[in-house]
């Protein structure tokens, strides 16, 4: 098969027994064929995996960089960080919507995206998995407060509503907060930040900048 | 008939116009103009709703009538659709590691003969249900768990259909069903939602030919005196399984007479879903080579026009 | 999009390609910020996009049209039916010469003095137009097709969309865009001999309605929804034909001729053209850091994202067909905020009428081919 | 019909279970009936209901049970010179819905002799569910396709009005003359344990079937063109489908077959758990043949969604196997839909092997065709 | 130009909501009931604002059920409170507020048997009325906002006449109508007018309905206004729209004590 050539669903592009199946294709009678329309990637199996030598035949959706296994709308899945909004702190957890899944700089978002908080998928931190130490003495208010952008890793799909996240780690927890006085803030160390017109602190677990 | 959502009409009841046997133009009902098997010209464009996952609007193009008189028939059908997901489960849904898929058809109020009320009829949840079946045989649906996507599919403007009466039944409507299937396929590639096959629905039907039964493709209702039976398949090419069948009709068996048998029938209405799709595939694959590297849907200044003919 | 380095956090794990998610205020605000002030989809904040329109190509109507404003696209389709007088409730025919008078005392203007005069006179509906009355033209726009992630498909008309519905019928009267004399079906009696013993009286009968149900499906929401609503509406009723009719008095009916040659178009009054405006504060918080004194932007024909940013959102609409000099303005609104004032409306209906002028340009041709 | 919550979801083993046994040949059913072609018992009865024109009451052994009444009302035709809506005579209600008919001239005359669509009107209640849900459309519309449908293909009308020639549909057989006709509502109740989960299409089909057969039309005292008027004597009035003495040159109204698609499999009457592991449901609408020696005829045929399709996925011993390749006994959802050949094979199965005409012919046992009792329970087929 | 007659403004007119007031259009047009109920959980988890209040406002017409006109001024009003009303201090919850039209100056020239207020008749004229009912609710109901707004409508008559608070018969002979709505500190939050008028009838309307609503321009500098209810620099004498809710307000407070 010619390596960029475009297909379309139902159309074969290798057989199992000298290629492997990536993202955007599926099995049928031990062939493999595409399941979206796109340009499908001939990638070569990198010696390092375990996994057999044979090529990774793909069809990457636009939006994403070839290799990135994830898609543009994509799902969370068990192991992807996010990036979530948090709409409501209680005692026990922390309700949040997630905005976008594996952010990379590459990836490019439409700026028309609906960014609503009921037409985003629901997450839930709980008290225990906001940190890894000292899990009983967690104040909630101290950690989060409604508006912050977060960074999470998705835990478990959850229930039928929302998926289980956790920051437990240091590169996870606010990323981007507003002061009480309504201004942006800048992280000052790993439990504060700090207000960039007024200078006056407010605790956060904040995500360290990578 | 007063909904208190939108604006009503007079308080009265309104009726569509009486017309007189107008002397001069008595339309000779218009025969099929096209060979048996030859479909009528599918006009296809996606990326219409920008703001949607994907989208498509399909156009079935009849030839051109005389415009001479204000009645006139028409074969053409014209459909839009639009696929928003992967979208979070409503709540009342039970967990399940699949998408859920739910589809919908509207007719436009000005899509038929007599017009069409807001609120959804039985034909509309009718065609709606086929529809899912169908789709729901396409998609793969463990790639997206806990999600939902929702298909729309209006109905702009619908053939014209022999059997008077405010229902449209008969061929009309099992065209209507074919174009929704195949306009829905177009958006869901656009949406980029994983899918076993090209999904394509045709039509084949059994007219009463001049001395026996004669079986077309893609059969037209105004074109036609009397069409004894009619078969939608939604077909998978590259498996060679049908998702929906719809036949309607009486059709012998084994061609035990002169008529013709349930598998000839359907063997047609498959010869026209490969046709469909063959079309379908050509718009899809051009309209990837026009937008290079399937960036398409970032970019929004420039919009592929979308013109309807006439 | 030019990717910009966005203002907020300088950490590089949050990469820009985010920002429209987390705060569409700031990419909007890092945006206008620039000098000279773009939009993310790199307009002008006065500059409105280009319209497309398509005229008569939907069978089963009486007359159509298709608008698309860069992402906005409405289908529209006008469908004639008949209203007899005796279905209305309460409805007198009054004998006098005038067309239709319930038995209000306001005398309509004389109407069967020659027809040409008629034409161009800016003769007045009156107080009681019969189309404000008896709701003979409804125009309807349905949203509930899947146009856009928050209408979701077959779900009842939601609080915008009837808003939009009750906007379009306000400027449809006020307009006063449909003249009622096109709607009207009149019977005259053949006048022989015994009919005047008899005293039949020989009079125009005004026997029954025509009614315009204006439908108007939104394919895409786009923003600015209601201007390109208004001009679909517009477009529609201007390639709307209505079939010759006649009252069969042994009938008691009213029968049409299927010629299209027979049939006449309806001449509306005035050309008014609605643009709508949004006017983007900055939040405080974005702009605590910048400092900038001039807190607001007034953005012409705002698309689906702007939309959202936009608080105080308004709209004006003008017919500057008059050729009285200035414009005649037909309709304005505004809510939501309260940074317009007098001041700047003077100079939105200068930008207005630039837009007028572009809508009468894309009407002439669309209709000239069709 | 969708899986609607179905009282107790399959685990992927049972199902796995399942399939490879249907899936054998001979199919191995859990019920243990030998054939795909077995039917379990069931109950039925006619004439149970006082106010109709026909009725039927038919059970199944899986405790669901269908009600169905049928009643005929003169309703005047919409013809080119009505002006205001038809005014029904029979029960004095004034119906007035402006039905004006449209003269087209691209019409023709064609359907003086034929009926309308809109004169059969079926209307399927099951309590508990709303009813503009799309299911009970979808079975609604299932149930009255066939009744339109001409029972055979040639296109000679025969003319005489009430009498159920062999080239007629139910509608044509409503016409009294030119401008009065009979409007035939026909009203099935459904009571069931789970809803429609058990995809309750042929108990319907069935109840509608009888009712049809135990529906009969008051003689008419008027002729021609006059306004109809109605012999009130019950026993004078004639059978819709009438019952010749021999049971050959006589129509019978349709009956619907559930069939199920398991591997190469046709398998007929699915109970709960083979539906649950069916690759494919196809809906197959058969009438009669005419005389005894005609075959039946395909009327309809309807694909319907198969609830397999929404299960769980099971997971094998030995860790996740590679996408696609099949570990025997490990449940997997279905994809895709029915391999064309099986379809036809399915479709040849209901009409040329005979099973369409042994459940019509068991079906007429429980109509008294003579006179005097009616419950008489089918024996297994 | 004067206001001719001063509407009529009580508050607390209902016993059991957390705030009402009843507001009487000039030359006895609409008079409309306001009930407001604030703060209150809200019904919908999916209505909820995390950071701010969900404003929620039903208007119920004289007769019958509320039509498509109805919502849209409920969604005009919801609009203009938006902007004064500050959400962020109480968020999550609800403001509630119920406009029930209690009388309305009926239209004796309307031909015979149809009633006034159908689907084909102006908005705006309501508009203002429940605006202001509104705003009086919401004052009585203690609703944290940061200025008071008020409405007023003009009428521009054929001959170029302006008339602040048409009555029924004046506004059909109107040329063009137009609602203005002020805040207290003199911003306009809302404009809707209709008819057929040029910018300077239109500049001249807004003069006319800025005056009815927050007294004569040349308010004192420190933009307090003096209590004693004749307030001599508007000349006026206090039938200002503003006026008449500063009254309404000591009525409330003053002598009525907590009725």
């Amino acid at each position: 098969m010619a390596t960029s050539a475009l297909v379309v669903p139902g159309q074969v592009l290798g057989n199992l027994s000298t290629h492997r199946a990536g993202p955007g294709t599926h099995v049928y009678e031990n062939n493999i064929l595409a399941s979206i329309i796109g340009r499908s990637i001939v990638t070569p199996a990198d010696k390092g995996q375990s996994g057999s030598s044979k090529a990774v035949i793909s069809v990457p959706r636009p939006g994403t960089s070839p290799s990135a296994t994830k898609t543009a709308n994509a799902l969370p899945a068990v192991g992807s960080t996010v990036l979530c909004r948090i709409t409501r702190v209680q005692q026990r957890q922390i309700t949040a919507s997630i905005l976008v899944v594996d952010p990379s700089p590459q990836d490019v978002t439409s700026y028309t995206r609906i960014t609503d908080d009921d037409l985003q998928f629901q997450a839930v931190l709980r008290r225990e998995d906001i940190r890894t130490h000292e899990k009983d003495k967690v104040v909630m208010n101290d950690m989060y407060r409604v508006g912050d952008i977060i960074r999470a890793v998705v835990i478990s799909l959850g229930d039928e509503r929302n998926y289980y996240i956790s920051t437990a780690g240091n590169e996870f927890g606010v990323v981007v907060a507003t002061s009480d006085a309504g201004n942006a803030m800048v992280p000052a160390s790993w439990r504060e930040m700090k207000d960039v017109v007024t200078g006056q602190g407010e605790s956060r677990k904040v995500a360290k900048p990578s | 008939m007063s909904d208190r959502r939108r604006l009503n009409g007079p308080a009265g009841t309104t009726s569509p116009p009486v017309f007189t046997p107008s002397t001069g133009s008595a339309i000779s009902p218009q025969y099929r103009s096209r060979k048996p098997n030859e479909l009528r010209k599918i006009f296809l464009q996606t990326g219409v709703v920008p703001s949607a996952t994907g989208s498509a609007y399909l156009e079935l193009e009849s030839p051109p009538r005389s415009r001479s008189t204000v009645l006139n028939t028409s074969s053409t059908i014209k459909l839009s659709c639009s696929v928003h997901g992967p979208k979070p489960l409503p709540r009342t849904a039970s967990f399940s590691p699949n998408l859920q898929l739910s589809a919908s058809v509207k007719f436009a109020p000005f899509a038929t003969r007599n017009r069409q009320g807001y609120v959804r009829d039985s034909t509309e949840r009718d065609i709606g249900m086929h529809l899912e079946n169908a789709l729901k045989g396409v998609i793969i649906p463990d790639r997206w768990p806990k999600s939902a996507i929702d298909i729309a599919v209006t109905v702009l403007e619908g053939e014209d259909d022999q059997i008077d009466g405010d229902r449209i039944v008969g061929v009309g409507l099992v065209n209507m069903l074919a174009g929704c299937i195949n306009v829905s396929m177009a958006a869901l590639a656009d949406a980029r939602v994983d899918c076993l096959d090209l999904l394509a629905a045709g039509v084949g039907a059994i007219v009463a030919g001049p001395e026996k039964p004669l079986r077309i493709l893609d059969p037209a209702s105004i074109e036609h005196e009397a069409i004894l039976a009619s078969c939608l398949v939604g077909y998978l090419p590259s498996r060679d399984e049908l998702v929906e069948v719809w036949t309607n009709g009486s059709s012998s068996t084994q061609g035990a007479n002169a008529g013709i048998s349930f598998d000839e029938m359907l063997d047609s209405a498959v010869a026209a879903a490969r046709g469909a799709q063959t079309v379908i595939k050509e718009v899809l694959v051009e309209a990837l080579t026009k937008t290079k590297g399937g960036t398409k849907k970032l970019s929004h200044d420039h919009m592929n026009d979308v013109e309807m003919k006439t | 999009m030019p990717s910009i380095i966005s203002p907020l956090s300088p950490d590089p794990s949050v990469p820009a390609s985010a920002m429209p998610l987390i705060s569409p205020n700031a990419l909007l605000y890092a945006h206008l910020k620039q000098s000279p002030p773009r939009r993310p989809s790199s307009r002008t904040p006065s500059e409105p996009r280009p319209i497309q329109l398509n005229v008569g190509s939907l069978a089963h109507c009486n007359g159509s049209s298709l608008v698309k404003i860069g992402a906005t696209t409405i289908v529209c389709g006008v469908r004639a039916e008949i209203l007899p007088v005796t279905e209305i409730p309460s409805f007198r025919i009054t004998k006098a010469g005038a067309s239709y008078t319930p038995t209000a005392p306001v005398v309509r203007d004389t109407r069967y003095q020659g027809d040409t005069e008629k034409d161009n006179k800016e003769e007045d509906e009156g107080e009681y137009s019969p189309i404000s009355l008896y709701n003979l033209v409804v125009p309807n726009i349905e949203l509930a097709t899947g146009c856009s992630p928050r209408h979701p498909a077959n779900a009842a008309p939601s609080t915008e969309a009837q808003s939009i519905s009750q906007r379009l019928l306000s400027l449809l009267h006020t307009s006063q865009l449909v003249r009622s004399s096109d709607l009207e079906i009149i019977y005259t009696p053949p006048a022989q001999a015994e009919d005047l013993e008899l005293g039949i009286d020989t009079d125009p009968q005004l026997k029954a309605y025509w009614t315009l149900y204006v439908d108007m499906m939104c394919i895409s929401h786009g923003g600015s929804v209601f201007d390109a609503a208004w001009l679909a509406l517009y477009a529609a009723l201007k390639d709307t034909i209505i079939p010759k009719s006649w009252w069969d008095a042994d009938l008691e009916q009213v029968l049409c001729s299927a010629e299209v040659a027979d049939a006449r178009k309806l001449s509306l009054r005035g050309i008014p053209v609605p643009s709508s405006f949004g006017v983007f504060v900055p939040e405080k918080r974005v702009l605590g850091q910048d400092g900038h004194q001039d807190p607001y932007w007034v953005l012409m024909d705002t698309d689906g994202f702007e939309e959202e940013a936009c608080a105080e959102t308004g709209c004006i609409t003008v017919d500057a067909g008059g050729g009285k000099g200035s414009s005649l303005i037909l309709r304005i609104e505004k809510n939501g905020g309260s940074n317009v004032g007098v001041e700047e409306m003077v100079n939105m209906v200068t930008l207005a009428e630039r837009r007028w002028q572009q809508w009468k340009t894309v009407l002439d041709a669309a209709l000239s081919n069709s | 019909m969708p899986s609607l919550a179905s009282s107790l979801p399959f685990s992927p083993a049972e199902l796995a279970y399942l399939h490879t046994s249907l899936a054998s040949v001979p199919p191995l059913r859990p019920d243990a009936r030998s054939l795909g072609t077995d039917f379990r018992p069931l109950r039925a009865e006619t004439g149970v209901l006082p106010a109709v024109n026909g009725s039927a009451h038919v059970g199944f052994s899986d405790g669901r049970e269908a009600i169905v009444g049928v009643k005929l009302e003169v309703e005047k035709t919409a013809g080119k010179k009505s002006v205001h809506g038809p005014i029904r005579t029979e029960d004095g209600v004034v119906d007035m819905d402006v039905d004006v008919d449209i003269e087209d001239q691209y019409q023709g005359g064609r359907h003086s002799a034929k009926g309308k669509q809109e004169w059969v009107t079926l209307s399927l209640t099951l309590p508990g569910l709303r009813d503009d849900d799309p299911n009970l459309a979808f079975l609604e519309e299932m149930l009255r396709e066939p009744l339109a449908v001409a029972s055979s293909t040639s296109t000679s009308t025969s003319t005489k009005p009430s009498e159920m020639g062999s080239t007629t549909s139910l509608q044509d057989n409503l016409v009294i003359n030119s401008r009065w006709h009979w409007h035939i509502y026909i009203d099935v109740l459904l009571i069931s344990p789970n809803g429609l989960a058990s995809y309750p299409l042929p108990l319907l089909s069935m109840a509608t079937h009888l009712a049809l057969r135990d529906t009969r039309i008051p003689r008419l005292k008027s002729e021609g063109e006059e306004d109809p008027v109605a012999d009130d004597d019950w026993m004078a009035s004639t059978y819709l489908y009438p019952r010749g003495k021999a049971s050959s040159g006589v129509v019978k109204p349709p009956v619907i077959l559930l069939v199920v698609v398991v591997g190469e499999n046709a398998i007929f009457d699915p109970s709960r758990e083979e539906l649950a592991v069916a690759d494919g449901v196809v809906a197959v609408s058969v009438a009669a043949g005419v005389d005894d020696g005609d075959p039946c005829k395909v009327l309809a045929v309807r694909m319907i969604d198969t609830p397999a399709r929404d299960t769980m996925k099971g997971v094998p011993q030995s860790g996740e196997a590679p996408e696609g390749v099949d570990v025997p006994g490990v449940w997997r959802p279905r994809l895709g839909g029915v391999k064309r050949s099986i379809l036809k094979a399915v479709v040849k199965s209901v009409v040329v092997d005979g099973v369409a005409r042994d459940v019509i012919s068991g079906l007429d046992g429980f109509l008294n065709l003579e006179a005097g009792a009616n419950a008489g329970s089918m024996a297994a087929v | 130009m004067a206001l001719t007659e001063p509407p009529k403004a009580i508050l607390h007119t209902l016993l059991k909501a957390d705030g009402s007031a009843t507001y009487t259009a000039p030359k006895n047009g609409y008079q409309v009931v306001a009930g407001v109920n604030y703060p209150v959980e809200v019904p919908y988890r999916s209505d909820e604002i995390p950071e701010s209040t969900f404003i929620e406002v039903n208007l119920r017409p004289h007769n019958g059920v509320g039509m498509v006109k109805e919502r849209h001024m409920e969604e005009l009003v919801t609009r203009t409170l938006q902007t004064i009303v500050l959400g962020d201090e109480t968020p999550r919850t609800m403001l509630q507020i119920t406009l029930q039209v209690v009388n309305v100056e009926s239209d004796e020239s309307l031909p015979g048997g149809v009633k006034g207020g159908g689907q084909g008749e102006t908005y705006l004229d309501l508009l203002a009325s429940a605006l202001n009912a509104a705003v009086l609710g919401c004052v009585d109901a203690g609703v944290q906002m940061k200025a008071i707004a008020g409405a007023a409508l003009v009428g521009i008559c054929p001959d170029g006449r302006m008339v602040v608070g048409p009555s029924v018969v004046q506004r059909k002979k109107c040329a063009s109508l137009h609602v203005f709505a002020f805040t207290s500190d003199s911003q306009t939050v809302l404009m809707e007018s209709e008819g057929k008028f040029t910018m300077d009838d239109w500049k001249q309307a807004e003069r006319a309905a800025r005056s009815a609503v927050l007294g004569s321009v040349n308010k004192q500098d420190n933009g307090d206004v003096t209590m004693n209810g004749t307030n001599i620099t508007s000349g006026s004498s206090g039938n200002c729209l503003l006026d008449v809710i500063r009254q309404a307000l000591e009525a409330r407070v003053i002598k009525g004590g907590n009725r």
